[in-house]
This record gives C-alpha cells, structure tokens and sequence, in this order.
C-alpha cells in the first residue's frame, strides 16, 4: 500500500473543528494559563475563606468580648478577661495537660497498632486479602460514633466483657476514666490512622526492601531503617487524625471518662450551656494553637500531602 | 497551495527559559515539507523543549514558530496543525485501541460510521486490525507504540512530532520499528520531526538532522554531513565513536595544524607500518579486544599519542586474532581523516 | 438586648386569640414532644395537628443551658424550660408573659405548681407547668446498707463507696449541696439554696470538691445512670424518679429515697417566645399539653409527676411519682436560676449569678 | 515482602487479634440489638426480635437516615466539585502562596470539630443572621470533605501526569472536551474514592452537626444522640448501627472493585 | 579453599511457576567462580526471575540453588553471600549516597568509622567521593547506577546479580557504563551474573552468556559461540542481525540440506558473480540503503530467493554507492555459512 500524497495535492478530508464560542473560550483558557489558574481557584477559595476563615476569625475576635452574664448577650467591648482567664486559671492548664496527655496517648497506640496491620496488609497479605482487610477495617466506620462509644461503655463495665475476659488472669477492667478514654478514643479514631499508613507504605517500592535484604538487613533491621523512614510522612498523616480528633472530643470523655472532663467540655459548656461564647472561644484557641504548632512541626515532612 | 514553496515548520530565534535555566536558546532553523528530520544531542540539551514549543504545550519565552508560512506561536495546541507521539505513549486507558484511534475525529465531529472506518483504515496501515477492541494496557510496547502512530496520523496532520518514541522498546523490537516508521513517514508523505538520543537512530532514518548541545544547534546536516565531517568535537564525539587528535598529536602524527579526528572503521592493524600512497601509520600496543558480533574493537595505546579505537570487521579479510599486548601499525589514509573547526572557528 | 437584671422582658400579654397560623416550633426536653415517629404507640402530637390544623416541628435539647442558648436565635415559637432556665429567658425578654384566661385547660393544674418564683415575675405568669420531678437519692441496696436516708451518703459518707458515688452533671447540682448545707450547717443561714451568697457558695462548692474525689462519673442522660447502676459501676448517687423505674422493671437491685434534708428538683413550664411567629398556634399547644390526657402521655412517657390533677385518671403510675403529693411536692426545691438578685429576697447581699455557678462548676470537675 | 515464616505468622496473628479487638464492640452492639434489655446492659437477660421490628417501624429513625443521606450526598457533591478545582489548580500549576493554600484545606479537618462548629455556629448565626437549617449542615459538612477529595484526586493527578491531556490538546480537543473525555474518566475512582470517604465523613459527623443543624433537622448522629436520652429506645439504636455496618460493605466493596481493577490494568 | 574448585553458582532442574504460567523451568546450569556470566534473552523470557530465585526474593517451585557447593535454596536473602544490583538502582531515597553505600556494613554491625571509610573507599572505586553527601534523587541515572555498584559491591560479596542495570541510561552513557562495569569485574574479581536483553551489550562484556526463551536456555557458549555458531533459529535472529534460508532456499542457494544463515557482514555486493575459490553468489535487486555511519546496509532482493541484508563497511574498501534498483551480486564464502540444528536434533 503506497499512498502518493504530495503535501500540495491531498485534498483535506478532516475538517478543523468548528469554531464555536465555547471553542473560543476554550483556545483562550489554554494560551493563558494565569486566567485558568483564577478560575480553577475562585470558587474553593471563595468557599474556604468566606465560609471558614471568616468564621474561625470572627470566633477568635470573640475571644476579646465578653457576655452579660444574666441576658447571655454579647457586649462588644475590647477586653483580656477571658484570655487572661484561660491563660493564668489552674483550671485550664489542668485540663489542657490532661487533654493533651489523652490525645498523645491515643496517637502513639493507634501508630503503634495500625503499624503492624498497615503493614500486613500492604506489604505481606496477598492481594485476595489485602482487599479483605481493607474492606474489614474500613466497616467499623459506618456504625455511628456514639453507638460504639456506647459499646465501650457497656464492655469496659464492672461485669462488661472485659472484666468477663480478664476475670480469669487475676486482671480488672479499668473501669471509667482517663484509661477508658484513651481505649474508646483509640478505638473509634483506628481507621482513619490505619488507612493514610497502608496508603503510605503500598507506595513503598518492594525493591527497595528486597535491596535492603539482600545486603544482609533481617527483618527487623529492614523494617526499622527503611520500611519506617520512607512511612514516615504517611504516619505524621494518621497522627494528625488522631491527634487533632482526640483533642477536641467531648463526648467520648461524657460517656467513657467518669468524671473527667476535657478541653472539648470546656468549651462545650461554655457555649452550649453557660452561654459564654467570649470564654468559649478563648478556651478554643488552646487547641487551635496547640495543632498549629503540630502542624508546623510536621510540615517539612511533606505528611500534609498524605492526609 | 503555497505549502510547496514555504518550509513546514520556521523557527526564528527561538528562545524559551525556565527560570534560570535557558532550555531553548536562539534556535533559528528550516524544515522542509515531506522531510524526516531528526534531533538529536545528550539528555537536557532542550530537543523535547523545542518540539513541545512546536506542538503548543509550551509558550516561548522569544521567537516565533510558523507552519507553512502562517505564525502559530499564540495558537493553542489544538489549533495547531501538528500531532505528536509522545515518549510514554500517552494512549488514553480507559478506552479501546479504537477509540483511542478514532479520538482525533471525534473531537472534530465526525460521524461515529464514518470515524470508525477510517480509524480502522489507520490501524490496518500498521497492522493492528485485530487488536480493535482491546484496551492499550493489553498490547504490547511495540504494539502500543504503533496506536499511538495510528492515533497521531488519523487526522492527516502536516507535520508529525515523534519524541523519543523507541526509547521504551528492546533493542530488537526497536530496530524493527524504525524499518517500519521510515516506511510510514514515505507512505505518508508527512513531515516528520523525530528526537532520540540514540545517533545510530538518527543516522538511520533521517533526511536531515540537528545536533542539540545546551540550547542550540551546534550542528545541522546529512547524516552522512554529520559522520564524516564533524564540525566540532562535541559532535565527532557524540556522533558516533572518533578517535580524537588534539593540536600537538596532530602535528606529530598526521602531520597537520589543528585538531583532527578519524573514525575507527577507517583505520586498519598491519604488521608493518604503511607504504601505500596517501597512507600514514603508527605503532602502538593493543590493550584490549572486545568482539562485538558484527566486528571486532581492538584498543591501541599509540607509542606516541593516544590510545585509540580500531574497528575491524568480522570476516574473512580480518587479520588474525590480535592479542593483549601484541604490538601492532596502526594505518590510516590521509582522505579519512577530519579536521576539526575549533569552537568559534 | 436587655441588660438591666429583673427587668421583665418580652412585651405584653396577648389578649385575644387569632387564627391558627397552620404550623409551630417546639423546642424541648427530649420526649416531650412525641409524634409517633420514634415508636409508633408514643403520639399525643398528631392528635393536635389534626385539632388545631398547626403542622408541629420540634427540636430537642441536652441542658437548661442549651435551651436557653437555642431560644436567642428566635426560631422557636414555644419553649419548655425548667426552671433553671425559665427566669434567663424571662431576663433576656425572649419569652412572652402568657395569659393563662386564653387556655381553659390552665384551670385543671395543680396550685402548688402555679405562679412560682421560676414561672412568674412579679405575679404575672410566664407559662404553663408541665411536669414536675425530684432528684432523688438512688442505691444500690445490695452494696449500701443500711439504706441511707439523708444526703450524707453522697458527701460526707462518700468515701465509704468512693469512685462509685454518682452526680447530675450540671451547675445546677450545687443546689444540691445548699439543701445538704442548709440542713447540716445552719449557721452558714441558707435560706433558699438558688439564693446563695459568696461564703454560702464558697461552702457548698467545697462540699462538692470533697465529693468530686470519690465520684465514679456525673450523668446527664439517663441510659448512661441506668447502666451504671445496672452494672455496679455507680451504687449511689442522685437520680429520677423515672432511672428508679427502669431499673425495677429490669430487676436490678436499687431503690429511692427522698432524702430527710429535702431534694432539689424541676417543674417545667411551657413557654412562648416574645417575638413567636405563631402565637396562636403556640398557645394551642399551650392549652392542648396542659389537657389532661396529652399532660399524662407526655409526663408518663418522661418519666415524671403530671402537672394536671386530671391527668393520672390516664395514667396507673402517678403514685410511684408522688403525683398530687402537696406533701412531698413541698420538699422539693425547684430549679430556679440564680441571679445576683437574691430570690430568697435578700437585699443587704449580692448572690452568686448562675454565670458564677457555671465557672465553678468547671473547677469542682477539674 | 518475603520475611521468615515467623514474622510473617506473627504478623497475621497480630493483624487477627487486632482485627479480633474491633469487632468485639460491634459485636456487642449486635448482642445489643436483640436484647431485652432496654439499657443495653450486660449480659442480656433475654432475646428479641422486638427491637428490629420497631426500627423498622420508625418514622424518626427513617426520616434521620434520608436526612443524614440528603446531608451527606449534597456536602460529598459540593466537596467533589470544589476539591477537584483546587486540586487541579495546586497540582498544575506554581503559584505564589500554594503553601498556605494547602493548609487552608487541611485546616477544617485538622482542627478539632467543636472549634468548627462554634465558628460556623456563631458565623451563620451571629455574623450572617442566616438561621440554621439543614443547608447551613451540609455547608459546615462540605468544608471539611474538601479535603479527602483533595487528597484522592491530587495523587491521581501526580500519578497521571499531564501527556494524556496533552495528547488531547494535541489531537484537537479544546479543553472542555479534554476534561470531560479524557481527565474526568481518569479522575473517577479517585473521587469515587474521595467521595466515599467524604460521605462516610459526613454521614457520622455529630459535634459539627450539633451546632449547624436547625430545628427539626435530625441526621441520625443526632437523632441516636436523642434516642440515648430516651428510655426504651437504646437498642433500636443497636439494631440501625448493625444494619448501617451490614449495608457499607456494598458500597465498599464496590469502591475496592473500581480501584482495584484500574490498578492491575495499569 | 574449596572455593575455588566449586562452581560460584550451581542450578539444577530450577522450575518455578506463577499460576500456570512457568517462569523457569527446570534449568540446569553451572557458572564458575570470577565469570563474567550474562543471561541474554527476550523480555518474559524468565531471565529476572532466575536471578530472583538465586537472590532469594522468590522460593523455587523445585530445582536447588547452591552457591559454591552449598545449598542455600532455603536461605532468606539476607543469609546469601550474593549482592544484587537493581534495574531501577533501588537506592534508598532517605538516606545520603554515603548513608546508601554503608548500609549493608552497617547492618552487619560494623562501626560507624571503618564503614564510613570503606564506603568512601568503594565511591572512590566509581569515582563518586565528592557525591557522598548527597540524596540519591540529585544524581544523575548513571550516577546513580555507579552508587548501586558500589553499595552492591562494598559487602565484598562472592556473586553480583545485575538486572540490566544499564537499561535506563542512554545510549552513549551505556557504552561508557559497559566499559567501566568490566573494568569493576576485573579489578574486584567477582564473580557477575548480568541480565541484558540487548545483545551487543551481552557479547561485548561477557566470558560466557546463556541465551533464554520460554523460561529454558536455549543456547549456552562464548560470545562467539553464539554468534558465529548459532544453535538454532532463534538464536541466530536473536543475537545480531542474520539472513535465514529454509531447507528449500539453502538446497538451491547454498547447495546443503537443512536451515542455514549468514551473518551481514560476511556477504559483500559485486557487479560480477564471484569466483574465487569456495566463493558463491546470487544475483539481485537492491532496495533500500541505510546509512548507518561506520557502514552502509543495504537491502538485497535476490531473483532467486529471500531478501538479504549486506554490511558494507564504510571505509576506503567499500564499492562505489549502489542505489535503488541496482543490479548487483551478492557473494560470500563457502566458510561463513552456518547450519542451524534444527528443533529438536
Ligand atoms: N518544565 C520545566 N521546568 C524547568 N526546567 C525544565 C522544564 N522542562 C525542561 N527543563 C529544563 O530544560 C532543559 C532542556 O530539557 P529538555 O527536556 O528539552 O531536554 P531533552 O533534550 O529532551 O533531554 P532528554 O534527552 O533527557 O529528554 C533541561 O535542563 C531541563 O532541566
Ligand atoms: N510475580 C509474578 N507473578 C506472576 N507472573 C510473573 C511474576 N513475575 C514474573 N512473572 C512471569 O514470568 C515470566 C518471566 O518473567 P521475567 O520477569 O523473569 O522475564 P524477563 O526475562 O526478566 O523479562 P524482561 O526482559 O521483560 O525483564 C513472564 O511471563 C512474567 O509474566
Ligand atoms: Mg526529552
Ligand atoms: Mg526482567
């Protein structure tokens, strides 16, 4: 099959596409990438800030007002009070440590369990399994919150599961407290760390860990020098699920923490009971400033990208 | 038409920067229609940029592009009269081979019958009829690397872009896939405009080629023009193997002013040193044999100058087996022999 | 807004009636308002719908507190308060007074329920009572013996079953320890425990901080009291009268006492908002929730004491709720806000305002 | 991975008995839903199907699931579409200030959701004097699923590169139909995936939820956060949490098939 | 030592399958201790999971792997005296070129001193010393397979498994690597298994090469071996560029019964037919010629037969330039022609 085509004698049997307007519009979003960048743009950014900047600064600026304590209206004078009251009370630095104490708490158990299961199911399970235990660990998540936090509650009792499982190896439930939080809390947040971590170390190549074997690394050695630093990101990734998620529960505490309460309660009651939104949003900034810093701390790792 | 007396593709002082970087720097150059013209130099000496400045996906920093005669450089790629193989292929893998083919006529508003058939008539020109209705992560490299030929030829563009598009293949599907692009490029008529790095490639296939060395082009010709009279260094070098002679060695062995080079098939090995007119030789050591199959590379530490590159051939003309160590006349004729234009020259 | 502290917000009176609006919005305890919708045996909502024509949406709320947060954004038409929230309302002028000669069935209510310190100001009533209720002290009477009959057993006994002593969670519980107080230190001269001055308040929060050491958990919903009870992680503490029910029908070992020193507890009252949308719809359902038979099925299914005399002719359980018991209502101190204006009609001091309360609240739990 | 068989034992039975530990509460809760015990206590004392049947019956509980299904489909609608605009714009493109615009994403899902909710809370209320329905919910909802969309298409994008589109540009597709026949069904199960998340985000979100949700408008969160506090009404809630558990595999399942097939075609 | 009497590597009757399909089967093969050995063959020919198997990242189906008369077939790979050197270099992306280098005396517990000088010693030995800072990501690809050799080879392992570590790198780059590879091999003295699919890479590097199709090795020998006595049809395509003739062709042409080939290089073009002695020709048509630098192809179609392939070497030897449509005789000696076994002799 030989076609003799000379450029000047092909008769052109593709037509150009037809100019349209659309088309127009089309050929001028491509020559000017800067337009299609503030197009693609205009709209999230519209969104987050109006809709969520504007609301979180309105709710610092608050922070600065103060409540009428009979009426509950806010009086929109410029005062310390309330920062000052958050900043120098025993009281919030108690329950800030404690917060943080239980939130530091869950974080390191749901790394250290979602680790070896990330793990398996990344690295170790074939395939039929893999997609198994990916669907088994993604479940729990659509049995509502507070029905599991109820579960909790009821295995964690005196004569609860736990007491019946441990009864026998001379061990008690903890009972309801801090304990009891930091287990319900570990449990419900599980998911969310397990999943950025299996994403994490799926896109670890194999090779680099069959390189590692082959120059004489076990297992362990393997793990520990490779397999953790090149995770790494996608664990800061899961931390941050945990992490900022336990710091602001206040339901979890409510059901499970005896007679604790958290910094969630604080502001909680602040505003849902005692009506003071000034207080409440004095008190919120302790853990706004609290995940910032985290936040900072973990940006260079490039973890943000994982979430 | 006009598009006989108009090269295909002008570029006037081409220039495109990223950043610091000048990947494209003045690139002037002339491409006639219906010619299979080649670029080739090192990795990061700007030929992808060049043919992405052509296609569209990227805006020049200065310069202008035109095809046939009328300036493109603001147009959209789509607006563009030139298609591309890209390097990865690029085939689109959520659709069938023959949707992929027929993408082209789609986007034009050709009627489904009438875009079948004619992408099937593209397919059958490199024979994958057969393979229709199979999705692109189903064919193999060569394979895929034919669609997105079909794919790329579908809309009868003037000039088609080629990066690298062996670069994926085993040696022997590559060397069987440029028999069949040169057979298309013909069969066609269409300007190609291919990058490799590979010079056997470019040597084999082109019409005309210009050699990338950061930015520019340091040299633009016939293969045969590139091979046997290399402007500089850089290309006697990357063109090919050269035994290089700078100025002094020149001087002493070949007896002329300047830098010279000589490509190992034309040198010989002979017991004694040469008598024939126009002949030169030199005696050296050979320090290693390496058999090449289709030849045989011997290398020589020349008494007085540098260790070069013979290249004999394998067959019955050959000289018995020369060993390591063996002192040997290494010959030459004066007509082989290249002088090189000092840069600036 | 209003700031100034008694001034008795909310405008006037409604006169006469209109027309139904034809919808209204109820804001209230959870299962107070019921149409059936969560179990199909449980409506005295759609029995008013169909009277009245006016198509209802309720929301519920978890505290006094939040009912008072909800009422400011005014998109609510009737409210049902306690009493711990009635008096803010009135103060911010979101509730309306109410004139009870516009709904027949405010006649069938109990006397002692009617104009009190947390449903009127100065004589003028705010609204209608619903249903009324103690906190109570429950035990465990396999693990607390003898029975306990005073207040004791959850202050100054409490070490004795410390980690599983129990309280309400809310400001409100330091009353309880005023009424405790008032009985066991009289020289500190509580009068009224809403009405406490800052050494009276300053005893009782430390009353509370002792407590807190040996309390297991403070609950505010009931399924969370029920369980622990059930279960042994709480065997004595404050509770309903309702939690007392379940549990005996669950067959658990507990039992209530009103204790000896009295007992702090609610009277709900039904309000409407100032600036209500449908005020003529809101004081159908005013009248309709104060008839005797929705009065029943409503307090019955709470779990609480009716406000209605004529109610427990629909009910077989008012006696377990001391229904009518003028007696026993009489011991019960009704949740009332404090406010700097002692209500115990003190003037020579300042009160602890409930905002005081709430803060301190916060430092009792820690 | 190959390791020694007893690493690789030890692991699966770490992974069993983790695995073992998770469902031992939802396994309660399915106890829970057939008890007779209205308080879900411990052990039951008897069985029913009593309670299986009046979830059924439930108008609330069905109107809380549409509710808690319009909420979560229209906040997961409004994420997509803003999620894969601003991941296209920070993947594509390099702009001044891209760094705080990533961390303007994350920023509603990192901070704790009872600071979002007070913020929104205030902000609707307060600052814009719009009252609370069920949109001022999905618009709360929406912003922090931005984010796992974002996520999802993102990597796709990375992982995509941009030829294909190229290719498309490059055979004379402007880019609306570049985006609808060639980005778009690349982007797909990355925000089908994203979408799930979204959704599965929105569906059991409460504290936010608590404070953005107006009168009457009970998403199930809510409407089980009510019922805790109704006697008589704990174990229905057992009996919805068991179906909802029952119900995800479907979609799950589907979510792994579609994601699972791309990559061994890839 | 018995080292030195035991072959490096021993396979015997080494199968392993994926599913149905098997990847190796039962191959039998021995490779001495310093042998620069190369696994040439087709891509899916089972060459990565051979060097897999010996490497220990797969277990067998059957067949025994034994590593200087020891049987390590059941061994981790961390327990096996042999280093691989990855085709994608599977550097460790976190740590430095030095980090990467140390690594496997690292895990042997050497201390951080001494390690740190023998892995500068060992960049030293790919002349990468003043890289030893940096990440892996800010090399280049031949750097980069420079620091996997040297991070392969620091551990002073017995055997070196490379798989095709050069098949990233372009192509002037490769014939630098090549040289410098054997240059290792010798200096150090291991033995290499290298696995190439590219055939003049394989014939230039290696002492011995065995050539894989279908999981079986279909001929083991010398690069000579190889290419001037292929065993079967396939090698003989394989392995350079060959003119085949079936029974028929050979009967007629070539006067012998049975499959023969010529290699290109062996034919020369003529206007006459040849008369020297053991000299034959057969007249024919030329239909394309290539320019390839260091020498000319040209495309012959014989009147009587197949068309043929002729490497004209360009140098002063070569005729004048035949151009399309020439008549020409082809002609070779008698010597040059090679009988193919046929399959199953
Ligand atoms: N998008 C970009 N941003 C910044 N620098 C770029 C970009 N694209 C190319 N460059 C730089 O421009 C120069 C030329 O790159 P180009 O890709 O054109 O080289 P090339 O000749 O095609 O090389 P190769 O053979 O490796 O494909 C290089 O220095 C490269 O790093
Ligand atoms: N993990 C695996 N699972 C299933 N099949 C496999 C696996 N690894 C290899 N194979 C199959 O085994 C055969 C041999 O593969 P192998 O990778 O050894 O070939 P190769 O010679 O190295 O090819 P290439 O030159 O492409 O690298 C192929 O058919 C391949 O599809
Ligand atoms: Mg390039
Ligand atoms: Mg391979």
């Amino acid at each position: 099959m030989r076609i003799e085509p000379p450029v000047d004698t092909r008769t052109v049997r593709v037509p150009s596409p037809a100019a349209t307007p659309a088309r127009r519009a089309s050929a001028f979003l491509s020559t000017h990438p800067r337009t299609r960048l503030a197009l693609l743009l205009t709209a999230p950014l519209f969104w987050l800030v109006l809709v969520y900047i504007v609301a979180l600064v309105l709710l610092l600026v608050t922070a600065f007002w103060q409540v009428d304590s009979f009426t509950g209206e806010i009086v929109t004078e410029f005062t310390f009070d309330n920062i000052i009251t958050v900043v120098t009370g025993s009281l919030y630095q108690t329950v800030t440590l404690r917060t943080l104490g239980v939130a530091i708490a869950v974080t390191i158990i749901d790394v250290a369990i979602a680790l070896p299961i990330a793990f398996y199911m990344a690295k170790v399970a074939t395939p039929r399994v893999q997609r198994f235990l990916v669907i088994a660990v993604l479940m729990p998540l659509w049995a509502s919150y507070l029905v599991k936090a109820y579960a909790w509650r009821s295995v964690l009792s005196q004569d609860g599961i736990l007491e019946w499982m441990l009864a026998p190896l001379g061990l008690h439930t903890p009972g309801y407290g801090l304990t009891a939080t930091i287990i319900t809390l570990s449990y419900l947040w599980l998911p969310y760390v397990i999943l950025p971590i299996y994403a994490g170390l799926e896109r670890v190549p194999d090779s680099l860990l069959e390189a590692s074997a082959d120059l004489g690394g076990k297992t362990w050695r393997t793990v520990g020098s490779v397999v953790m630093p090149l995770a790494f990101p996608a664990i800061i990734a899961g931390t941050i699920f945990a992490f900022s998620l336990s710091l602001g529960d206040y339901i979890t505490v409510n059901i499970v923490g005896g007679a604790n309460q958290m910094l969630g309660n604080l502001v909680y009651t602040n505003v849902g009971a005692a009506n003071n939104l000034p207080l409440a949003a004095a008190i919120a900034l302790i853990p706004i400033v609290i995940i910032f810093g985290y936040l900072a701390l973990v940006r260079r790792t490039g973890a943000l990208d994982n979430l | 038409m006009t598009d006989q007396q108009q090269p295909a593709i002008r570029l006037t002082g081409l220039t495109k920067e990223f950043g610091a970087v000048s990947a494209v720097d003045h690139v002037d150059l002339e491409i006639a229609a219906g010619e299979f013209f080649s670029m080739l130099g090192p990795s990061g000496s700007g030929k992808t940029t060049v043919l992405r400045l052509i296609a569209g996906f990227e805006q020049p920093t200065s310069g202008t592009i035109e095809l046939f005669g009328q300036d493109v450089t603001a147009k959209a790629p789509f607006d563009r009269d030139v298609n591309t193989v890209f390097q990865d292929y690029a085939l689109f893998p959520h659709m069938t081979v023959l949707d992929n083919v027929a993408y082209g006529l789609r986007v034009r508003g050709i009627k489904r019958a009438e875009r079948r058939e004619r992408a099937m008539k593209a397919l059958a020109a490199v024979r994958l009829e057969q393979f229709a209705a199979r999705k692109p992560s189903q064919l193999s490299g060569g394979q895929r690397q034919r669609v997105a030929l079909a794919r790329a030829t579908v809309v009868e563009p003037k000039v088609l872009l080629l990066d690298e598009p062996l670069g994926a293949l085993d040696l022997k599907l590559r060397e069987q896939m440029q028999v069949e692009l040169k057979q298309i490029q013909r069969d066609l008529g269409i300007t190609f405009i291919f990058v490799t790095h590979d010079q056997e490639e470019a040597l084999t296939l082109s019409d005309r080629i210009a050699v990338f060395h950061d930015g520019r082009i340091e040299q633009l010709g016939s293969p045969q023009d590139l091979y046997e009279r290399p402007a500089s260094r850089f290309v006697a070098d990357f063109v090919g193997t050269s035994n290089l002679f700078d100025a002094d060695r020149s001087a002493a062995l070949i007896g002329r002013a300047g830098e010279h080079s000589i490509r190992p098939e034309k040198l010989t090995l002979a017991d004694a040193a040469a008598t024939g007119a126009g002949e030169r030789s030199a005696p050296g050591t050979v320090v290693e044999s390496i058999y090449v199959g289709s030849g045989i590379r011997r290398v020589v530490d020349l008494d007085e100058g540098p260790r070069v590159t013979v290249l004999e051939r394998n067959d019955r003309s050959r000289r018995g087996d020369s060993d390591r160590g063996d002192r040997v006349h290494v010959t030459w004729h004066d007509e082989d022999v290249v002088a090189l234009v000092p840069p600036g020259a | 807004g209003t700031s100034s502290g008694n001034s008795a917000g909310g405008g006037e009176e409604q006169t006469e009636l209109g027309d139904t609006e034809g919808q209204v919005s109820i804001l209230a305890w959870p299962g107070y308002v019921e149409d059936g919708s969560n179990d199909p045996t449980v409506d005295w909502v759609s029995g008013f719908e169909e009277k009245t024509g006016c198509t209802v949406t309720s929301k519920s709320y978890g505290t006094s507190d939040e009912a008072v947060s909800l009422m400011k954004t005014g998109d609510y038409d009737v409210v049902a308060a306690s009493g711990d929230a009635t008096l803010r309302l009135i103060a911010a002028g979101d509730v309306a007074p109410v004139n009870t000669d516009l709904i027949p069935n405010y006649a069938g209510i109990y006397d002692f329920l009617k104009d009190k310190e947390w449903n009127s100001v100065d004589g003028q009533s705010y609204g209608v009572p619903h249903g009324y209720g103690a906190n109570l002290l429950m035990y465990n009477t396999d693990e607390v013996s003898p029975a306990p009959t005073s207040w004791s057993a959850v202050f100054d006994d409490a070490s004795e079953y410390s980690g599983k002593v129990t309280a309400y969670d809310s400001p409100i519980y330091i009353a309880d320890a005023a009424v405790y107080l008032m009985a066991h230190q009289p020289d500190l001269g509580i009068e009224n425990p809403y009405a406490l001055d800052e050494t009276q308040f300053a005893a009782a929060v430390d009353l509370l901080k002792a407590q807190r050491e040996h309390v297991g958990e403070y609950w505010s919903d009931y399924l969370k009291e029920i369980q622990a009870f059930e279960t042994g992680d709480s065997v004595v503490g404050t509770t309903w009268q309702v939690i007392q029910n379940v549990l005996a029908s669950e067959d658990a070992a507990t039992e209530v006492v009103l204790p000896e020193e009295g007992a702090t507890g609610w009277s709900d009252t039904w309000m409407i908002a100032s600036e209500a949308k449908n005020p003529n719809c809101a004081y159908a359902w005013l009248d309709w929730i104060a008839s005797p038979e929705a009065n029943a099925q409503a307090t019955a299914y709470f779990g609480e004491a009716p406000s209605s005399d004529a109610a427990c002719d629909y009910r077989d359980d008012c006696e377990a709720y001391h229904a009518g018991d003028a007696d026993y209502a009489s011991k019960i101190w009704y949740w009332t806000t404090p406010i700097a204006d002692c209500v115990d009609g003190r003037t020579d001091v300042e009160c602890v305002d409930y905002a005081q309360w709430t803060q301190a609240w916060a430092e009792i739990k820690g | 991975m190959r390791l020694g068989t007893s690493a690789r034992v030890t692991l699966a039975i770490v992974t069993g008995i983790i695995l073992l530990a998770v469902y031992v509460p939802l396994f309660v809760v399915l106890v829970n839903s057939f008890s007779t015990s209205t308080s879900l206590s411990w052990p039951p004392p008897g069985f029913t199907l009593e309670w299986w049947a009046k979830a059924f019956e439930s108008q609330g509980a069905r109107d809380a699931v549409a509710t808690s299904i319009l909420v979560a489909i229209a906040s997961t609608a409004i994420a997509l579409v803003l999620g894969t605009l601003i991941s296209m714009a920070l993947q594509r493109f390099d702009f001044f200030g891209k760094q705080t615009v990533n961390l303007l994403i994350i920023l509603p899902i990192a901070l704790p959701g009872i600071i979002t909710g007070i913020a929104l809370n205030n902000f609707f209320r307060t600052i814009m004097g719009v009252p609370l329905s069920i949109w001022t919910v999905v618009i709360a909802h929406a912003t922090f699923c931005i984010v796992t969309v974002f996520n999802n298409v993102i990597a796709r994008l990375r992982r995509m590169g941009t030829s294909l589109e190229e290719a498309s540009a490059d055979l004379g597709a402007g880019v609306w139909t570049t985006f609808r026949l060639v980005t778009f069904p690349q982007l797909r199960s990355a925000l089908l995936a994203g979408g799930l998340l979204a959704f599965a985000l929105s569906f059991d979100e409460i504290i936010v939820t608590t404070f953005t949700a107006g009168s009457g408008v009970a998403t199930l969160p809510i409407f089980i956060l009510n019922n805790m506090f109704r006697p008589s009404q704990a174990p229905i809630v057992a009996v919805i949490a068991v179906v909802l558990v029952v119900v995800s595999i479907v979609p799950i399942y589907l979510a792994q098939r579609l994601s699972g097939s791309e990559q061994t075609h890839r």
